[in-house]
This record gives C-alpha cells, structure tokens and sequence, in this order.
C-alpha cells in the first residue's frame, strides 16, 4: 500500500538526483577552457533529454523487467511503461511503481553523463550523442540488472552495492578509461596550460553534487525510514571527511590548499560511501571518507604521471573511489545498520563477493564500451578536427559562445566616495549620448 | 604610413566602423581600454550609503594603419561618426609606422596595409 | 485531518516552485547583455517581494476566496489570511490551508515574472513595479479563480487545467504579446547583434526551472499520491522530449545543435506538460513533448520574422506551448490516470471545452494587461530613454554593474610545468611588492 | 514511534539547510573582488569539511547531549554517535535520532561560516581553519544547550528561539564583530574601490539561502505539521517583505534601487523571522520583515560611517537582524501559533526574557571569540601579508584563480545577419587554420 | 628603438613566443583585440532562426621594443612563426620609440628594453 | 607631442593616477596586457600533482599624449610613481605622435591633448 510520507521522499530524492547531472554540468564546465564549456556543459544537458526518452521505451524494462534468464537482462514486459503504474511495484511496496521507474531514471541519466569528463574539449557531437544511448541501453541496463533488477545474478550471489558504487561509479570509471584512451589527449596537452577556466563553477557543480546525493543516497532506502537516514548521515560525513583529507594532502604535497582539490575530494567522497550508505555504521564512514580522499587523490596522481588525458579525473574519482567504497562495505558492514554484514561483523567472506562485482563490472563495461566507441569511430569518427578543437568546441560545433562581456562591462578602474549622492547631481549632464553622469 | 589610434565612445563603435568601411577602410584592430579626462565617471551603490564614483570610463581604442596620403580621410571619418558634441567624445592620435608586413605573405610596405 | 506525508510533499514542492522564480531570473540574466543582467535578474527577484506581500493580503482572496458570484472572483472572506490556518482548508483536505495558499503564492509570483522576458533591457524599474502588482491583482487573481477557485467558472464548465497551462503560462503568454508591442524594440534591434552574455547561466535557470517543475506539477496533485507520481513521470519525459527535438531542429534547420535551444527546448516541454501533468499517460506525453518542441521551436522562428522584439520569447515559448499543453490535454486525457477523459479516451468534446479555456484566458489576459500597460506608459512612461538604454539599464536604473573582473583575474596566458615545486621555491622572493613569485 | 512523512520533510529540511552553506559561499563570493573569489568561497565549503567530522565525534553530545550540569553543557554520552542511531532520540519521537543529529549538523555548519564574511579578502587560511574549529566547540555547542539542548539555562527560563535567531545569528554577528576588529580593515579600505564583482552570484547565493531557509525554519518544528506549515509561510512573508523594503529605502536615500540590495534585504528578513517562525502569525511576520529591512539597512550604514571593515555585514545582517526577530518574538509571539506568548498575547514579561537570551548570547559569543582570535593571532597571525592581499588571497593562499576567460573568449563585437546559413557556406574555407569560417 | 607591433591568430601565440624567446627575446606584451580584415567571421546561431556574423575576429597584438639593429630579425622571426599562408594570418607594424626607461633602475635608452 | 606609454605593475595603478593627477595630467587611457620579462611567473596548481607556471604577468599599460615639452616631466612622475625596486616594475616608452584631434570640436594639435 502506498505511504504518502515514503512517496514524498521518493519523489524529493527523485528531483534531487536529477539536479545532479545540471550540478555535473558546472563541475566539468568549470574545468575546462572557456572556449569549450557549453560543449562540456551540453555532454551532460542533452544526456538528460536522450536517456529521458529511451529509458521509458526501453531502458526500464530491459533494467528492471522480469528477468529474462540468467540474471543478466530483464524481459520486455514493462516495455513503453506497461504495467509501470501509480500502483506499487515488485520493487518498492510503499511508493507508486511509476516513482520507483523515474528514480532509477535518474541513475541511468546520470552514469552516461559522468563518462562525458573523459573526452571533454574534443567531441564530436553526433557520435558522441550515438555513444550514449548505444552505451545506456548496452552497459548500463544489464549492469544495474545484475546488481539490483529482479533476480539479478550479482545480487543473488551476495554482493552488496547500496546505492550504485558498481552500476554507477565504477561502471562509468571503466568506460572513461576505455574513452580517454579511445578518444585520445586533447592537442597540446601536456604542453599547453589547460587551467579550469571558472573555479566557483566547479564548486557550484559540487555543491548541487553533494545536495542531490542526499536523494541519491538516502532516496535508495526507497522510503523515509532509519535505513534512509543513516545513508543520509554517513553520506555527509564520508563527503567532509574526504574534503578536508583531499584538501590537506594537496596542501601537503602541492603546496597549497586547493579549492578545485575540495570539490574533487568531496566527491571522491560522495563517490565511495555509496555502495555503502545503507550498510555502515557513521565511524566507519568516517575512515571510508580519509580512504576515498587519499586514493583518488593518489590516483589523480598517477594518471597525470601517465600522462593519461582523462581530462576532467572520471577514473580517478569515480572508478577508483566506486572500487574503494565497494570493497570498504565489505569490511565495514554490519548487519545492524541494513541487514549486510562484512569483515568487522565477522563475515570476512563479504570482501570476496564484493571483489567479484567491482570485477565483474569492470571487466564488462571495459570491453562493451571498447567495443561501441570502436565501432562509432570507424563510421563516423569520434572527435572533432584539429582546427575546430584550436577554435573551441563551442564555437565548432554549437555555433555559440558560453560568455559575452560586452564592451563597458569589464574593465572599470574606480575610486570609492563617502558622499551618497545620486549622479545625476554631480556632473553637469550632457545632452547627448551619456544621459546621467556618463 | 600613419596609425591612426583613435579613443571613442562604444556605443559608437558600429556608426565608425560602417563609416569607415563605406570609405574604403575594412583593416582595423579594436581594443578596450579605460580612459580619464575631463568627463565625470558613473556613480555606483553599494548595499547600504556606499558610493563609488568611477573616475575612468569605458572607451574603446580603434587603430587602423594607413598609406600616409590617406591619414586626414580617416581622420576625418572617425571624428565625423564618432562625434556626439558631449564631453568624452574622445581624442585621435597620429603616430608615424616605419614599416609593415603582411604576416601571409611577407610582403612589405603601403601593400601590406 | 493533516497527512504528515502529504503536508512534507507539499512544503517541499513549494519550495521547489519558490525556486523556479530566481531560476527564471538566470534563464533570462543569461540571454540578456551583460549591461542588463542585473535588472533583467531584478524584474525576477523583486516580484518575489512584491507578490510575496501583496498575495498573503489580498491576492489570495481574490483567487481562492469564497466565490463573490459567478465564479469570476474570489470574495474578501480570506482578506489578510483570516481564517486561513493550520488546519486543512476548502481546497486540499490532507495538508494545512497555510501550505495551499504559500503553494499558490508562488504560481502567483513565477506568472508575472514570465512576462517580464518580454520587455528586458528597456524597462523603467518604477513603472514595472507598479505594472507587476496591478496585473497581479487585475489580471492573474481572476483567471485563477476561474480555473481553481471556489465555483470558478472555467472549473464548472469542465476545461481541464492540472498546473497551470492557462492561468500561468497561456496568460503570461498572451500578457507578454501586449507588453512586447507597448514597450516597443530595444534599439539597435535587428541591426545590432544581441548574443547572450553568459549561457552558462541560462542553463543554471533552465535546470532550476526543470528541478523546481516537479514541484509546479507533481505538487498540483496536492499530496505524495499516485496523481503526483504521474505528474513528476510525464513532466520529466516530455521536458527531455522537447529538448531533445529542439536540439535536432535547430541542428538540421540553423546547421549546428544550439545549448541555448537545449534550455529552450526543455522549458517548452515543460510548459506544455503543465495542464496535462496529471491526466495522461508517459507515451502520450513523448507526443506532447515532441509537439512542444516543434511548434514552440517554429513559434521562435516567426517571431523573429515578424522582427517582434520579444525578446526572451515569453510568447513562443509560454504562449504557444501553455496552448498546446491545453488543446493535447483535450486529446490525450484518460480518465483512469487523473479522471479527466479526452479524445482519445472517447470525450472529444473535450477538446472544445479545452479551446474555450484557451480562448477566455488569452482574450482576458490581452485586453487587460493592454489597458494597465497604456494607462502606466501614459502616466509615467515604460522605458529608459535612449541613453540609459545604451549606457545599460544596470548603471542606469540600479546603479550597479554585474561584474568587475578585476586588472589580474583575466587575461593569463602560461605554461604547464611538470613539477609540483610550490611558487615560493621558484623565484627569488622580491622584496617589495609581489609577495611569493610574482 | 518514527513517523514516514515527519522523517520525509526532515530529511529533505536538513539537506534545505545543507544547500545554504553553499549558497552563502556564493553570497560571500560575488560581493569580494574577483581576486579573492575562492579563498571567500573556500571559507565557507572548507567549514562543511571540518564541522562535519567534528560534529558527529563531540560536537553533537557537547550540544545535544544528556546535561552535564546547570544547563551550560552536554556530557559525552553521544560521544562518536553513541546511541544516536534509527530509532526516535530524547528531542523528537517521531523521526530517527540520526535525522535530528544530522539536521543540526547542518546548523552548526552554516553559523561559523557566516562569521566570515567579516575577514573576507584577508584571512590566513591555516589560523582561520583552527579558529573554525575551535570557535565550534567553544561557542556554538554551550550555546546551542543552553537554548535548545537538554535542560538548557535558556530553555529552562522560558527565552524563546524558534530556529535559531540567537544561537545562528546573534551568536555570529556578535563574533563578527570580533573578527572584524582584531582582523582589522582590508588594505585600501575606503580608499580603492572595493565593488562586488559578480552580482549574479550574490543573487544565486541569496536564491539558495532562501531556498533552504525553508527547511531552517520548517524545519525547525521537527515535523511536516501545522506549526511547519506556519513556520514556512511567515518565512516567505518576511523575507518578501524586507527586500522589498530594503530595495525601497536604498531607492529613496541612495537614489537607486540595489539588486545587492535586495539580495541583503531578503537575508535580513529571513534572520530576523527565524526565531520567531514557529511563533507569530502572518500579518505580524510583514511587521518583522519591514523592521528587519528597515533595521539592518540602518545597521549597514553606521556601519560604513564608522569605518568598520565588517567586510560583508555580517553584524548589520545577522547581529542586528538576529537581535530585532529575537526581541520581536517577544512581541508578536501568540499561543495559537505554537505555544508561546508575547507582548500582544497578554505576556509583556516576554520582551525582557528574549533580551535576557540576546544578551546572554552576545556577551558569551563576542568574550570567548576575543579570547580564541586573540590566542590564534598570537600563535599563527590571523592575517596575509600585505604583498599577497595586493596579490589575491585566490593566488597567494589556494595558488589558484576563479576565472580564466581564454583568449577569444571575450571581447567580440558583430553585426547580426538575417539569413539563417550555417558558417561553412558563407565563407571560403581556408585549408589551415581556422577551420569552417574562420 | 623601434616597436614592433604584431597582430597574431591567438592560436599562434605559444609558437611566437617561443620563437621570440629562441632568438633571445623575452621582453613583450600581449594584449586582446578584434580585429576586422579580409577574413570572413563566424557566424553565430541562436534560439530559433536568428544567427549573427560577427565580423570581427579575436586576434593577439604582441608588442615588443627592440633596438634599431634588432627590428628586423624580431620582424622575421614574429611572421615566420605566425604564418600559416591564410587569409587573416594578420599584420606587423613597425613603429619609432624616442627613448625607453626602466622603471626599476631609471636607466634609459637602448639599455632599458 | 609624444605618447608615453608605461608599463606598469596592476597594484601601482592608484599612485600613478594620483601622481599624475596631482602633476596636472588628467587624461589618459588605460589597458589591461599580459607581459613577459625577467620577473618570474606565479605557480598554479590543479587537482593533483598538475601545476602550471604561469610565465606571462598580468600588468597595466598607460597611456598618456602630451606636449613635447611635458615629455620627460611625464617619465619622471610615472617612474617615481609605479618603482618599487624590484624585477618586474615596467617600462615606458616615449613615442612620437604627429598630429592629436579632440573628437568632439574637431581641434588638432597640442590644443586637444
Ligand atoms: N592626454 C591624453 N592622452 C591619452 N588619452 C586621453 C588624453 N586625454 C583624454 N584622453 C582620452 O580621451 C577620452 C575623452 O577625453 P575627455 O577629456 O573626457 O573628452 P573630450 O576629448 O571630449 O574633451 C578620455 O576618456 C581618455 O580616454
Ligand atoms: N589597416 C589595418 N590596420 C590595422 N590592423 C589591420 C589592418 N588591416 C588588417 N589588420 C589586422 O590584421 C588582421 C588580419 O587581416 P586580414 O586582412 O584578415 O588578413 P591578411 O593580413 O592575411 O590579408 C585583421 O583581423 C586586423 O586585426
Ligand atoms: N622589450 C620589451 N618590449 C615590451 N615590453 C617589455 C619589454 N621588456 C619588458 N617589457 C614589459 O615590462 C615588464 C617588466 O619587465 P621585467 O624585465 O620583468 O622587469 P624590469 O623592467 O624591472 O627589469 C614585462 O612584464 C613586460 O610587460
């Protein structure tokens, strides 16, 4: 039966996730050259609308459908939403099958988009549009059906992943692998300085990160109950614990405290407690936090040693800090909190299932994705030419520009007054062009 | 050959760039700049009795290099359209050019232009 | 009796909604120069205040009072909120009286705020002042009363409206085709090139706007029902519909995918879903989307032929799409999702019923925001004079400029460097001014 | 017993409340100069960071735990969360104690970040760390147990504060006062312009405080009920009403109305209604907002002919605007509301108890900020020096800056063109650099 | 001394720069500016029909003060890294400079630059 | 007349202004450049280990058209003005100028200055 206080939080945590992938929009817009931010903002906008479409055609069903054999894919009895109602479904007892259907909406939308950090600044746009309904329909659907859909193989087989730590991050951190790869460096990388070109962006992307993963997070309990809010808690706390571990390892080693270092820990730390917010205890988040900003932090690292051009970090942070935090709820599960148990609740054999679906993940969206992005380049070709990516992709592709400062708007040098007078009544007004003061 | 580095308005930017290519003249380079001189700034506010009275205005900085026969014209042309009759209407500058090339080609001199 | 589920859906979807307002403020800031953003994101924020005031007074009565004859206009009975308290009013059983009337005041407010895409970069702040609370209470109370309101007569008659299809956006629609012709061209219109100055913003507003939305029309269901489930399915799906049909149309029309036309595309969809949230289904409101996008997207293209200088296109995209959100709801309503039933669940005269909604609405909302309009201009003038148009209304009418990027925060060019050296180590450390490196 | 629609609104309260730090770092951020736009910013996202690990290990049982004597303080039986988990806690029965805990977390947050709009453009940011830090524990936890803890002095005594007028705003205006002293004036204050740079960040920030100010104060009832519902609106109604009136009276003294402006008057309104939400009626919220506007506008202006380099008016806003809702509920407060009784409900005596608990909190909160700044000054140095705030904080203390607006990025000046041609057949296309146009 | 002024394709710059510096000059200045010539501009769409040509495209001006007998190996060097045989590829213009200062030291003339 | 053209450290602005002002020199223009010297860059840093010396700094230009014979006067105000001491103070340029029109009355000559 329908619980109007658990349908309110559905819906809530429903438009929160879907705030994400704009608040994704302005964290990878943020990072990149001027020249490229509404192609790097559009990666993730236009996701919103192709996924919206597909997933109740087809995604849905091929998702959370009956299983259609093996755990692996779900049958098309929910095709074009049939059956998907305002009644409850198999899923969620207590809330209207439609708002479980549009709450996983939101994940599917989101895991694409996260990819779009791999091959900022040099996409082509058809292709790129072709990659992600091809991916969505052919990585993302079966994956979450293995972990969460009806008799999904990974979920009968015991391996835990509350919220998406391997549908989501680790999905979409293989992928970005193959894509940076695929795609190839941005021109001058490593040669030009490819400074991000709007900082309060990034934080702003960051902060709608972080606010939408409560719903992320918290809305997987699927109803306003004690499980919901500790993965309320324990999100809040892994996210400011790796902030500030993220911060001060940058300040360390860098030099400085860095403010793109605080929006990238705390999402490196949003990024690992997932997997485990419905299975820990707040301590734990806590040390699950230090972790997520030490590796990806490290991990961040490396990838520039390797002179790997995953421009915006998706390996670092999502593939790296999804594998952590799935592997972390191994450890620190206990089955008080909501219902799993792992190492420190004596179920050390937890570790080794979850092992089994970050790699089972992880094998299957590396060579998926290898595969589609292959494919798309030999028909159409994956990037953008060399003097469209000189020019900017915006310009190139989308026929416009993110700013226009117009003349008069930047550039005043001034001198403060103490007198609060209106100006018309200090200059001699001129007739003509000027009008008040001017 | 002469530049002509000359301070207007902007919002009279379009009247001299139309006026200028209508007498022969595309090549020119724009830039903004900030300028003082005997016109009072703008007054802006703050939250609460805070009050800035900007001392510089917003001018923009046409340069166009010419053969030196056809300085006055331009001259001419620019002080005609960016004329409003108001303090502020600017000032033009002729500065001597020793030399120039055309980058494409290499040329030099008065073709280059 | 107060259903705490209901009431927490209900609290936050006014929220959301509250939202959409300064979300608006950055679709349009975006689109307008940056001389103007200020007090094109003003016309915005300050209706927030006036509305916010006067709608608790007198504009609530007016709409949702009881009737004071013939289902034209509320009566004073709730004149400065008397008697409209904690307990459930006439209009929604399960939540506080206090929660329908502070959702309603927010439809109050977003509805002028629409109109004022209309006449950006020209408007005096006083006169615009005055033309938003008289329209508030001449115009919007009337119609709402009509639609929503106790005995209204659009209501009686049978015009469906879920979220405001006609009382919001058919009349912001039509009252922004008066004010663009009253208030006149900007100069230069036409002849000048009017780019947006930041369309990073105007995506910010369009994800604000779409997050706010589920609120406008998953809240018109007035409880976390299965209504509200529907509405927030269909709101999502057509919003993605139509963005992702603008995109193409403006990709195969105007030659490249426009990010401008991705934010149009989605606030289309979303308008046109508003009056049909709650009474068709998700396949049906793919229809509606794709409608949205390519008669809005059209609309916009005769606009500019015509060389009518609305110049956010209020009319294109909240005229044309809130009339045919009206008209598709005629179609496509099925009485088991709502209980509303159009032509293809057998009641084609419904689509009649829907024409005349239409009709009333925009010849009501026309002649009288005419008459207000004229009366104001008349008495003390609608625009800036010339100067002030062209110095920018910011400095003109505010006295404020949006930005100051100060002399070093633009304008770097550099080189990347391999070591991760701080500044301090690298360059003798003048003395003087300059501090460490520089 | 938990209740599924109480637990909805709060959690989606606490992450309302959450959202507002953020917003401020964009309230902060716009009005310092572009130069200093991340190290303002960074002082509010990096106190999400440490508070948030701080809280949950002693924060919360300082302020929240079982009394450890006379009111002043909690004793560490919540220490690390112990016991705090998903069953109803001490303070509120029908929501986990988790949800509690985490929703005061988010307050424990936002008020130390609000004291640093006082030393914006100056800080040290390793000394202003500890000095968060500390000034947590020191200042805010006593004083949240004396007004809302167990057996807290201020609650015993009957002192009424709603959501938080003493304990957030009093609290940081009185140690912004402080901060402003002993951080001393900006270099080039009152000399060099010291214009917001980017006032469409100020109005997102104020838009999000807003926003989230719902659930601060709808919050604060604890459940989604009547006295939320009335919480909600007075909320609105005030901050509506202040910004109007602020944008009034700068209009009528500074001859023009301020978008900042509003921006501080809505804020005004919101502080000076937050004690008061859960007491007074609608009508009487309009009184609170316009003496809010009036006030903290006043405030604003001593302030600047003082000199006082209160850098962003955190003691005209949140000190003055904190104090006139405290003092104002005991005026305007009515039992019907929410129990308790002012001036105009018969109680006169309430008046002097709300002064006892403003001068309880300023006293405390200004004594021991002096102490700590005092001590941190010593130690560390509170300050930059001179040549890095010549420099910018962004460069000196995070080695980053916000913007880097590329070359071609800006600075464009065009002429419109009616054809709707793609580039590429306008103009002959050059082989080499350049590409389609140009 | 003589100041040469370059009018570059911004994607040009790290080339130039780094042949300045190759031929042992590192002293100069980069400013933004639009510039109009023979080259076409980009044609910028928006919302619905509407697309604009800017006609004015963002280029460099790259100044550097250099002594007579260095001017035209600056001269070369400067077209020879900026060229890429298009239209727009821009324009060097040489200019006279009477003396120069050093701000730091006051030393002036040909020592200063 | 002679332009005088000084680059400046962004932070000497409001001496300079004041300087000059108080010399009798109103007019001028001023422009944001980035310039390359000997003074060293500032260090950026990124996410991770990534940072980026930036080798370029930001720095004002002004310009100031004045009589031949307030020529040096100028120097010696702006020099005073914009020094401190250290690598990285500027430069200034003195440049010809042949002719100076006031735009808004058509004058020419050291009368417009
Ligand atoms: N001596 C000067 N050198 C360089 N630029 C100048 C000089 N005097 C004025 N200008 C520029 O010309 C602009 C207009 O000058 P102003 O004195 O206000 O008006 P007008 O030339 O009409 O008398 C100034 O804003 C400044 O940009
Ligand atoms: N007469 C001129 N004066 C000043 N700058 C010019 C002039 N002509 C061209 N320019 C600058 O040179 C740039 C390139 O010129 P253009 O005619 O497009 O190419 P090209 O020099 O290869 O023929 C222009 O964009 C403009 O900035
Ligand atoms: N040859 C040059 N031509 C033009 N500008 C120059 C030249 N040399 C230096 N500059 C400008 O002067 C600034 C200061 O020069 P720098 O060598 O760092 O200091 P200093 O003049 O104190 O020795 C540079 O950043 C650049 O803007």
């Amino acid at each position: 039966m329908i619980d109007s206080g658990d349908t309110a939080w559905m819906l809530m945590s429903t438009a929160l996730v879907m705030l994400m992938t704009p608040g994704l929009a302005f964290f990878y817009g943020g990072l990149v050259r001027s020249k490229n931010v509404l192609s790097t903002m559009m990666h993730s906008f236009i996701v919103i609308g192709i996924i919206g479409v597909l997933w109740v055609v087809v995604g849905y069903t091929l998702a959370f459908g009956p299983d259609a054999g093996g755990g692996l894919i779900g049958n098309f009895d929910y095709f074009g939403l049939k059956d998907v109602g305002q009644e409850p479904g198999p899923y969620a007892p207590t809330i209207p099958h439609l708002v479980f259907m549009v709450f996983q909406m939101t994940f599917a939308i989101i895991t694409p988009a996260l990819i779009t950090g791999a091959f900022a600044e040099r996409a082509k746009f058809g292709p790129f549009l072709l990659f992600m309904a091809v991916w969505s329909l052919v990585v993302y659907a079966p994956i979450a059906h293995w972990v969460w859909g009806d008799s999904g193989w990974l979920l009968e087989y015991g391996a835990l992943d509350f919220a998406g730590g391997t549908v989501v991050h680790i999905n979409a951190g293989a992928a970005a692998l193959v894509a940076a790869l695929l795609y190839g460096k941005r021109r001058g990388y490593g040669k030009d300085p490819m400074e991000p070109h709007n900082i309060p962006f990034v934080l702003l992307g960051a902060a709608l990160l972080w606010f939408g993963w409560f719903g992320f997070n918290a809305g997987s309990a699927l109803g306003a109950n004690g499980v919901a809010a500790n993965a309320f808690v324990v999100t809040f706390v892994a996210a400011s614990t790796a902030m500030v571990t993220w911060v001060l390892l940058s300040w360390q080693l860098n030099g400085k405290p860095s403010a793109v270092g605080a929006a990238a820990g705390a999402v490196a730390g949003l990024v690992a407690i997932t997997p485990a917010a419905g299975f820990v205890d707040t301590m734990p988040a806590i040390a699950i936090g230090v972790g997520a900003g030490a590796f990806c932090y490290g991990a961040v690292q490396l990838r520039i040693k390797l002179k790997l051009d995953d421009s915006l970090d998706v390996v670092g942070v999502h593939g790296v800090g999804g594998a952590w935090g799935a592997f972390a709820t191994g450890i620190f599960a206990v089955a008080t909190v909501g219902g799993g148990a792992g190492l420190i609740d004596g179920e050390a054999s937890q570790m080794g299932r979850q092992l089994v679906g970050i790699g089972a993940t992880m094998g299957y969206s590396f060579v998926m994705t290898f595969i589609i992005l292959k494919v798309i380049d030999k028909l159409f070709g994956l990037r953008v030419s060399d003097d469209e990516e000189e020019i900017g992709v915006d310009a190139a592709q989308h026929g416009e520009r993110g700013y226009v400062f117009e003349i008069g708007g930047t550039g005043f040098v001034g001198i403060p007054e103490a007198a609060a007078e209106p100006a018309a009544s200090e200059a001699p007004a001129p007739a003509g062009s000027g009008g008040g003061g001017l | 050959m002469k530049k002509i580095e000359a301070i207007i308005r902007p919002e009279k930017l379009n009247d001299v760039k139309s006026a200028l290519e209508d007498g022969g003249f595309v090549g020119l380079n724009i830039s903004h700049v900030t300028g003082r001189g005997a016109q009072k700034g703008i007054v802006h506010s703050g939250r609460g009795g805070e009050t800035y009275t900007v001392d510089m205005l917003p001018k923009l900085k046409i340069e166009v290099v010419v053969k030196d026969a056809d300085a006055d014209k331009v001259v001419d042309i620019v002080s005609g359209a960016a004329r409003t009759g108001n303090i502020g209407d600017g000032k033009i500058f002729i500065i001597p050019v020793e030399d120039a090339v055309r980058v494409r080609t290499g040329e030099r001199g008065e073709v280059a232009v």
